[in-house]
Order: C-alpha cells, then structure tokens, then sequence
C-alpha cells in the first residue's frame, strides 16, 4: 500500500527568527494508506504543530513533507492536499460556517470546486456515514456535543479526503459525546480511511494499527500499542499513563508478583490474572 | 464549610414556551471538610447546583444554607459569600484578563479590607500553590501563558481568597496526564487543610481516588448519594445515568465474573492491587 | 440554554407566514414607499383599514401586532411637538424664543405621527411572521445584485451566517464570563464615570479574547475546509418565488402605484 | 508588521457582529448599564481598528440589523438611525487608522476612537433630524442635543477600548501595531 504521509528530518519553529524553540525537530514519520495512527504526547509537544502541517495551514520551514503524494513544499498544492487530508478541530463550537447543518456541510465541497447538483448526494453520504442522517434541515446550535464534532467530520468527509486528520476531538465531550465519536472514527477508519488520531489520552488509542509517541518536538518511539504502553520507561520519559491492564502489571512486579504476558486489554487482564 | 440544600428547585424562563426546569426539590447536606464528587449526565442540573450554591442564581423554590445560614435570606453577608466561596469553572483560563499576573490572582481580593502585605503573602501563595514562582511570574501578561499555565493561574485567583468552600466545574477538561495529576495532588492538599471541596466531574475513576462521596444526579434530581464504593456498586445499572468510564470497577467486575472474591465496591486502584495481590498469593 | 434568540417572531401558518421572506421584504418595502407617498388624510384611514386586514390575514393578536408602537407614545408626542413648533415658522402663530408653533405644523406632526405609526405596525407584522434567519437570508438575496458594482456579497453572507452562527455559543460563554467574575467579587457599576467604565472591563476584556480566540480557530478551520478568499465559490440557490409570493407582490406594487398616483 | 489575512478579518468581522447581538444582552443583566455604556459601539468601533473600513462599514450596518431581528432591540423605529451611527463609526475608525500613525499606538488608537466617535455622533444626530423633523433649522439643535448626550459614552468608550486592544494584542490574537523594541533583546 501507498504512503499516505511522508515527513522526512520537518523543522518548525514559531518565532519568526528562526532561533526560538522548535515545536518539531528533526522530525520523520512514515504513515502507510489505509493505517490507523494515533499520536500522542502531553500538550505542548508539538503534536497540534505536526497536524497542521499535514493539512497545509503550516508551510514546511526545512526537511520534506509528502501528504497523499503531493509535495508539500510546493505552494501549488496547497489546495490539492487540503482536498486530500482533512482535519477535525478540538473545540466543536468553532467549526461551522452556517447555523444550519445542511448549509454548513456543503461549504467545504463548494470551496473545492464540486459541482452543485452533486452535492446533496455528498451531504447525504456524508451525514450517513456518521450515523446522522436527516439533520439538514436542523441547527447546529441544539446539538450535543458529541453530535457536533460528529458534524465537524461530516463537513470534512463531504469534501471526500483520502486521509482523515483528528487533532483532539474528544477532549472537549462528556463520555458519551466521546464514545460516538471515537466509535464513527472507528468506523471510518473500517471503511478504509487513513486516520491520524492525535491525542493525549491513552486509552483512545489502544484500538490504533500504531502509536507515534512525540516529546519535545521530536519522535520519541513509533511501533504497536502493545509495543509502545508496555515499555514502562518510554511512558515515563512522555509523561503519559499507561493503560489500567498495563499499571496493574507493572506495579503487580514490583510487589514481586510476574504475570505471564503484559496485557494491554481487559480481556487480556483477565486472561492474564485468570489463566 | 458546611453546605446544605433544603427542598431547591430552579426553573429557567419561567412562564414562557422555553421554560425548563433545571433542578428539582434538591435536598442534600455536604459537611464540612468533604470532598464531594458530582456526577450525571449534561444537562442533568449539575451546573445550576452549583451555581445555586455560589449564589450566582436564585432558586425558585427551597433554601441553600451555608454554615446554618440561608444565602438569599435578608441579612446574609454576600459580600463574605464571594470570598468564603470559591468557584473554578469550565475553561477557567478565559476570565483572566488584567495586565499582569499579580494583578490578576489579587483581583479578588480588592474588596476585602486587607492591607497590600496582606494581599501580596495570599498571592504569593497561591501562586506557589500552583507551581509558580511569584518572582518570575507577577510582573508578566497572564494572557502570554500556555493554556495548562493560564488554568493554573485562574485557580490561584481563586485560590487567593483563601476560600473555605471550593467549588470545581470539570477541572481536569483538556489537561494532559501531568496536568491533572498536579491540580489533583493539589485539591488533596487543600481538602486536608480542612477546605470542603465540591467537584463536578465525569472522570469516574478520579472521583472515585479522591472523593468522599458521590452525588449522582438526573434529571434534575437526586439519583444517588454515598461514597463512591455505594454508588458504584451498581455500576452497570448507573452507566446510562451519566457515570462514566470507571476502569477500576470495570476489571474488578470482570474478575468478579471469573469467580475472584472482589468486593463490590472495590473502586480505586490501590484497593484493586491489594486485592488482586492478596488473590494471587492464595 | 444555548439557544439562538428567536427575536419577535412567532410560529404561525398563515398565509402571510408562508410567503418566501424575501418577497415579504419587497413588500414592506413597497407598502413603506406608499405610505411615505399618502398626503391626504383620508388616505390615512385607508391604511388604516388595509393594516388591519393584514393583521387579520396574518392571524396575529393585535395586542402583539401594535406592541411596537405602544411603547413609543412619548415619542409620537416629541415627533408632533417638533413638526408643530418648526414646521413652518413663516405661518406661526405666536413666537416663543426659537418655538413657532402653526396649523400647517400641526398637520404636518399628525401625517408624519400616522406615517411611523404605520411604518412600526407593518415592519412588526413582518418580523413577528418571519424567522429571523428567513429574514436575514432575504436581505442576503435581496441585497446580493450589488455583487455587479464590485460589492463583494458573497463575503458578506458567509460574514453573515458566521455571525449569526456563532451568537448563541457567546451568549452562553459571556453569561459563563459575567458569573465567572461574579463569584471572583467582581462588581459592575460604580457610581463614577471614570470607574463605571473600568467596573465592567473585568467581563469585557476576557469576551472579547474569548470570542477572537474563537475567530481565529474558525478561520483556521475554514482554511483547512480549503477556504479561499480570493477565488469564486459555487453561489447559493434561492429557491424562485411560487404564486402567491407574486402575488402578493402584485398587490403590493399595485397599492403602491395608486397611492403615489393619487397621493 | 504582520498582517491579518482576508478569511480571517471577515471572521473577526463576524464575531464582532455577534457581539452586537450578546453585549447589550449580558449588559440586560447589569442594572441600568445598556443606556451608558452603549455596548453595541464597543465591537463595531473595534471591527473598524481591526480589519479596516469596508468590514467595520458591514459590522456596523449588520449589527444593529441583526441584533433587531434577533433580540427586538433596538425596535424598528430606531434601527434605521442607529445603522447610520453605527456604519459611521466602523467606517470611520478604519478610514482613520490607516492614515493616522504616530508610531505610538495608544496615540494612535486615542484620535481613531475620538475622530470615529465625535463624525459618527454628528452623522446620527443629522440623521436623526433628517428623519423625523422634516428638514428645517432644528437640525443643528437635534445634531447639538445628540452629540451632547452622548459625552459619558464617549468618556467610557475611551477607557475600555484601548485595554481591550492591549488585552488582544497581549493574547497574541490581534499582531502590534507597530514592531516591539524590546530590551531583554
């Protein structure tokens, strides 16, 4: 399968010198088509600035970035690779365009060029895809959250990216709110989709094909979760809990009891404690 | 401080066609000292609860005492309301807006009658409550921070009044791992010296290590009330009634199902490890 | 609570609730251009009669419909005083300093009183029959042929719906604000100017940070919505007006045409 | 000095049309506070500084416009003269700070505010007299009466506009007007 992001050795920093900190440094991460990734880091580390050169907000300063093969330095793309690789925002309040859902759903299609008549059938699909089907007509302001940020793809999915970019989705909903969004991300990502899940919650990216781990601006370590949550000193140095299953191991051994594998579920802790 | 709400009721836009009804016949007592943990569903009247209590809105119905003392009676001191209360809402970070950070964490204290020593020791301490250092931080912007620096900010302006009832509206929302775990060793600290602290939160698992008790609300409604072992204990029951995810119960519960004799209420993690381990050495 | 505000209107199905919002728009505008037109009194007592047939057909409660126009009685006593004592000083009756009180003045108040009468009631029957967001995607497209002179009313709109979007969210977040500094013991008025204008920066200053914090990540996600302000977007389709909106357009144009014909 | 781009000034000119809607709204709430510290003149002014003319022109025109048919107030009877204002004073502090720059910029900000306030007031006070009185020599005295009643507003405005600036640039929301010199290098 095709790359579907390729940043090879990214620098960025903010401060308009060029002396200042570097958000990403010497940054270099392969995302396969089709592949679940997820992105974690504690705030600050660079994460939301890797994002935003995905989806083009930010120009590449020095290194190569490749997003659905399209050379990202090239300003000509631009564009093309918003087209391409959408992004979801945190803060689901500040997504829409228009009070009304249908209005808001065809803004994005309309910038890249869709034809008119085509599309109500991608705002159908689109609202359909997101188990929402039949809001057009309805505000977005008497919705909850969860179904908000559900909106929120939509709007992207109506443009018909290939690469689906979600920069903290979840922290701003109550459980519930969370759980349908993590589950239509899910789904997406079933029906084919490259997702790129950034966050700083563990727990959301135990279901990912692979975990990138980012502090200070670099790549600290990307393989499976299993990989990634089990190595106690690797979630030490990011500042992130593990996983319940993988706690309740690791502090089990220190007690002195040796469980026969780490478990990173909690079918697998049960496996583990039961067997 | 002692809080106790008698029979409140609260409706909002009352007579017209969007009147709802927010919270209804709400009786409960919160002693001092405690560490309370309120849970539901959004827009179950948790934000009005609270509201309520801080006196920020009127009941419609019913009485809220502090202290024994009804806070819309005649002669109640709202000014000493407002310093004896603290509130920490959603997204606090976005109230902060003075010109510098001293400035700010004392904007509370202005109508208080203390000298500028006074004043200046309060926020220095709530400052380094908060991680900071006074020096460093006082003369600079508090809106140059990052967003984890302005929330800590914005308790410490809570903080400063040094109030003896704190209230929490979702404090942990978008905070990293470090995050959260300094402003929760933090309201352990403050509960120990004696603060009574209310927290609204749909972080199970954190209610459940730091809480006393748990208030469970729907509907407007007082659903459950107990320690978090009690409410919890029928989880699965409770889990549409807005409890969220609460990890620790959630393996106890699988293990309990595998035949292990875990307790019921066995909700926090040190409790979880203990009985695992003392399970495995058997 | 996160509501976005309903304004006047009122939900209804009449007849004048079911004409497209734009039509209506044109309407109250030709009915104004009447009215502003109608000299003699008698003409007067024609509107009068035609308003309350409106009323009527509207199925508004009166009470509702001439609401506007209550509350502004001291200000039909300013309009008529004005017209009285200035209106034509040439033909005064008496002069009192700068006041040249004359029949013709007194006249004159009384047409100009009935005109913003008039103008109230029927500009009230509109909003009261008309979403608000009806009404302002009516002077959207009533207003986008200014796209010919160089205006750019596409921008406009998008401005437009951003806005409106974007108004129950900063009620709710500057309640939020107001009760945030409240419970922090901030307090809004002070008896001196100087401090009345500072007593209300502590809810000022954190909304409107707030609400460009808001801005700018909007904008940011539009541009990753691969917004561009500087190239064409498809236009919005207005649905065409049905029958009874020419109709009533007819109607009113007709009115229009004879009041100014016969004054 | 950085600019602001177009998407995101049509942006700020939206949100600043919403808060002509929210302020006189959250100003309800505080006792007798909407007649003195005339609260829809706060973004519209600010809309001006920010994002020049033509947007400060549209926020003052869809302000009160919106805020008619949203909320009821201002009436109908008075929105007309109020756009008028309103339009006058958006457009007019954008005019004035493009040309105005005398590399401080609370000066600066101090003449734009003052110039848009004062040309804004005799605009509405003309159109005012324009309207109702029927076009006679009253004018001056409608224009006088207005301008004059106005002065506390000015007075207020004038404090909290310029900390609400500072308070956006030091957010980072808004870039400086002139480039910083900064002595800790």
């Amino acid at each position: 399968m095709k790359e579907a992001v390729q940043a090879k050795h990214l620098v960025h920093t903010y401060s308009p010198a060029g002396n200042g900190r570097r958000s990403l440094d010497d940054f270099s991460l392969t995302v396969m088509g089709g592949e679940f990734l997820a992105i974690l880091g504690h705030n600050g580390c660079g994460k939301t600035t890797l994002a935003r050169h995905l989806n083009a907000l930010l120009a590449v300063q020095q290194g190569e970035l490749t997003v659905a093969c399209l050379d990202a330095r090239n300003s000509a793309n631009v564009w093309k690779i918003r087209q391409r690789a959408g992004m979801v925002f945190q803060n689901p309040d500040n997504q829409f365009v228009s009070s009304v859902i249908g209005e808001d759903l065809a803004f994005g299609p309309r910038n890249f060029g869709v034809p008119e008549q085509e599309i109500p059938r991608r705002i159908q699909q689109a609202l359909e895809t997101v188990g929402m089907s039949g809001y057009e007509k309805r505000s977005t302001h008497l919705l909850s959250g969860g179904q908000k940020q559900r909106i929120a793809i939509a709007g992207v999915l109506a443009a018909e990216p290939d690469i689906l970019i979600f920069d903290e989705v979840t922290s701003m909903l109550d459980p519930e709110g969370r759980r349908d969004v993590l589950g239509t991300i899910g789904r997406l990502h079933a029906r084919g989709r490259t997702v790129i899940l950034i966050s700083h919650d563990i727990e959301e990216a135990v279901g990912a094909d692979r975990v990138a781990l980012i502090h200070d601006g670099r790549l600290l370590a990307v393989g499976t979760p299993r990989e990634m949550f089990t190595d106690a000193d690797l979630m030490r140095r990011t500042g992130l809990t593990p996983p319940l299953p993988v706690r309740v191991y690791n502090d089990l051994r220190e007690r002195g009891i040796t469980l026969p594998f780490c478990p990173l579920t909690m079918e697998e802790l049960e496996e583990a404690l039961c067997r | 401080m002692s809080v106790e709400l008698r029979n409140v009721s609260c409706v909002y836009a009352p007579g017209t066609p969007y009147e709802t009804r927010a919270v209804t016949e709400l009786s409960l007592t919160i002693r001092d000292g405690e560490f309370a943990g309120v849970m539901g569903k959004t827009g179950c009247g948790k934000s009005t609860m609270i509201q309520l209590i801080a006196g920020l809105m009127r009941p419609s119905g019913g009485q809220i005492l502090l202290d024994g003392q009804d806070i819309n009676g005649k002669n109640f001191d709202r000014d000493g309301l407002r310093r004896r209360v603290g509130v920490v809402f959603q997204f606090p970070e976005i109230q902060l807006f003075e010109t510098t950070v001293k400035r700010d964490v004392a904007f509370g204290l202005r109508h208080f009658g203390w000298t500028e020593e006074e004043k200046e020791s309060s926020v220095r301490e709530a400052l380094e409550r908060m991680g900071f250092s006074y020096e460093a931080v006082k003369d600079k912007s508090p809106l140059g921070f990052s967003g984890g620096e302005k929330r800590r900010l914005a308790v410490a302006g809570v903080l400063a009044a040094r109030p003896e009832l704190l209230i929490l509206d979702e404090p942990l929302a978008g905070l990293d791992p470090l995050g959260r775990e300094a402003l929760l060793t933090l309201l352990g600290e403050l509960n120990r010296d004696g603060t009574t602290i209310l927290m609204v939160s749909h972080d199970a698992d954190t209610l459940a290590e730091y809480a006393d008790r748990i208030i469970l609300l729907k509907d407007g409604r007082l659903f459950r009330d107990g320690p978090a072992a009690e409410v919890f204990a029928d989880y699965d029951a409770l889990k549409d009634n807005g409890i969220g995810v609460c990890r620790v119960r959630e393996a106890a519960e699988a293990l309990r199902r595998r035949g292990w004799e875990i307790p019921a209420g066995t909700v926090r993690y040190g409790q979880l490890l203990d009985e695992i381990a003392g399970r495995w050495r058997q | 609570m996160n509501r976005l505000p309903a304004g006047l209107y009122q939900p209804g199905d009449s007849v004048v609730h079911r004409l497209d919002a734009a039509a209506k728009l044109l309407c109250l505008l030709l009915l104004l251009a009447a009215v502003v037109n109608t000299a003699a009194p008698a003409g007067y007592g024609v509107w009068v009669l035609l308003l309350a047939l409106l009323i009527r057909l509207a199925r508004i409660p009166p009470r509702t419909a001439l609401a506007s126009a209550a509350g502004l009685g001291w200000f039909f006593l300013l309009i008529l005083l004005m017209n009285l004592c200035f209106y034509a000083p040439e033909q005064a009756w008496v002069s009192v300093w700068i006041f040249r009180p004359s029949s013709a003045g007194l006249l004159q108040g009384l047409r100009v009183a009935a005109r913003v009468f008039l103008l109230l009631v029927m500009s009230n029957v509109l909003m009261v029959s008309t979403p608000p967001l009806a009404l302002t995607g009516a002077f959207e497209r009533l207003l986008s042929p200014l796209r010919f002179i160089g205006v750019p009313t596409e921008l406009a709109a998008m401005i437009l719906s951003v806005a409106i979007q974007f108004i129950p969210t900063l009620l709710e977040e500057t309640d939020g604000i107001r009760k945030a500094q409240t419970a922090r013991g901030a307090r809004f008025d002070s008896p001196n100017l100087w401090e009345k204008g500072k007593a209300v920066l502590p809810l000022l200053a954190p909304v409107f940070v707030a609400a460009f914090q808001r801005a700018d990540e909007l904008s940011l996600a539009m541009e990753a919505r691969g917004y561009r302000a500087d190239i064409r977007r498809g236009r919005k389709k207005y649905p065409p007006f049905r029958a009874c909106d020419w109709l009533a357009l007819s109607l009113c144009a007709a009115a229009a045409v004879i009041f100014i014909i016969i004054r | 000095m950085q600019t602001i781009s177009t998407v995101k000034k049509a942006i700020l000119t939206a949100v600043c049309i919403a808060l002509c809607v929210v302020l006189p709204q959250a100003f309800h709430a505080i006792p007798n506070a909407g007649s003195i510290y005339l609260p829809m003149h706060i973004p519209v002014l600010l809309c001006g500084l920010i994002c020049g003319w033509p947007f400060g022109l549209l926020c003052g025109l869809a302000g009160p416009l919106l805020s008619s048919l949203f909320t009821g107030m201002p009436p109908a009877a008075y929105l007309p003269p109020m756009a008028v204002e309103c339009a006058a004073y958006g457009c007019v502090s954008g005019i004035l700070t493009r040309f105005v720059r005398t590399k401080n910029t609370y000066a600066d900000l101090y003449i734009c505010l003052i110039g848009a306030m004062l040309s804004g007031r005799v605009i509405a006070g003309l159109a005012r007299a324009l309207i109702f009185a029927g076009g006679s020599y009253s004018m001056a005295a409608w224009a006088t009466g207005y301008f004059v009643t106005g002065l506390p507003g000015i007075v207020i405005q004038l404090v909290l506009l310029p900390v609400i600036v500072s308070a956006l640039m030091r957010a980072g929301l808004i870039p400086a007007r002139y480039p910083e010199v900064r002595s800790d290098g």
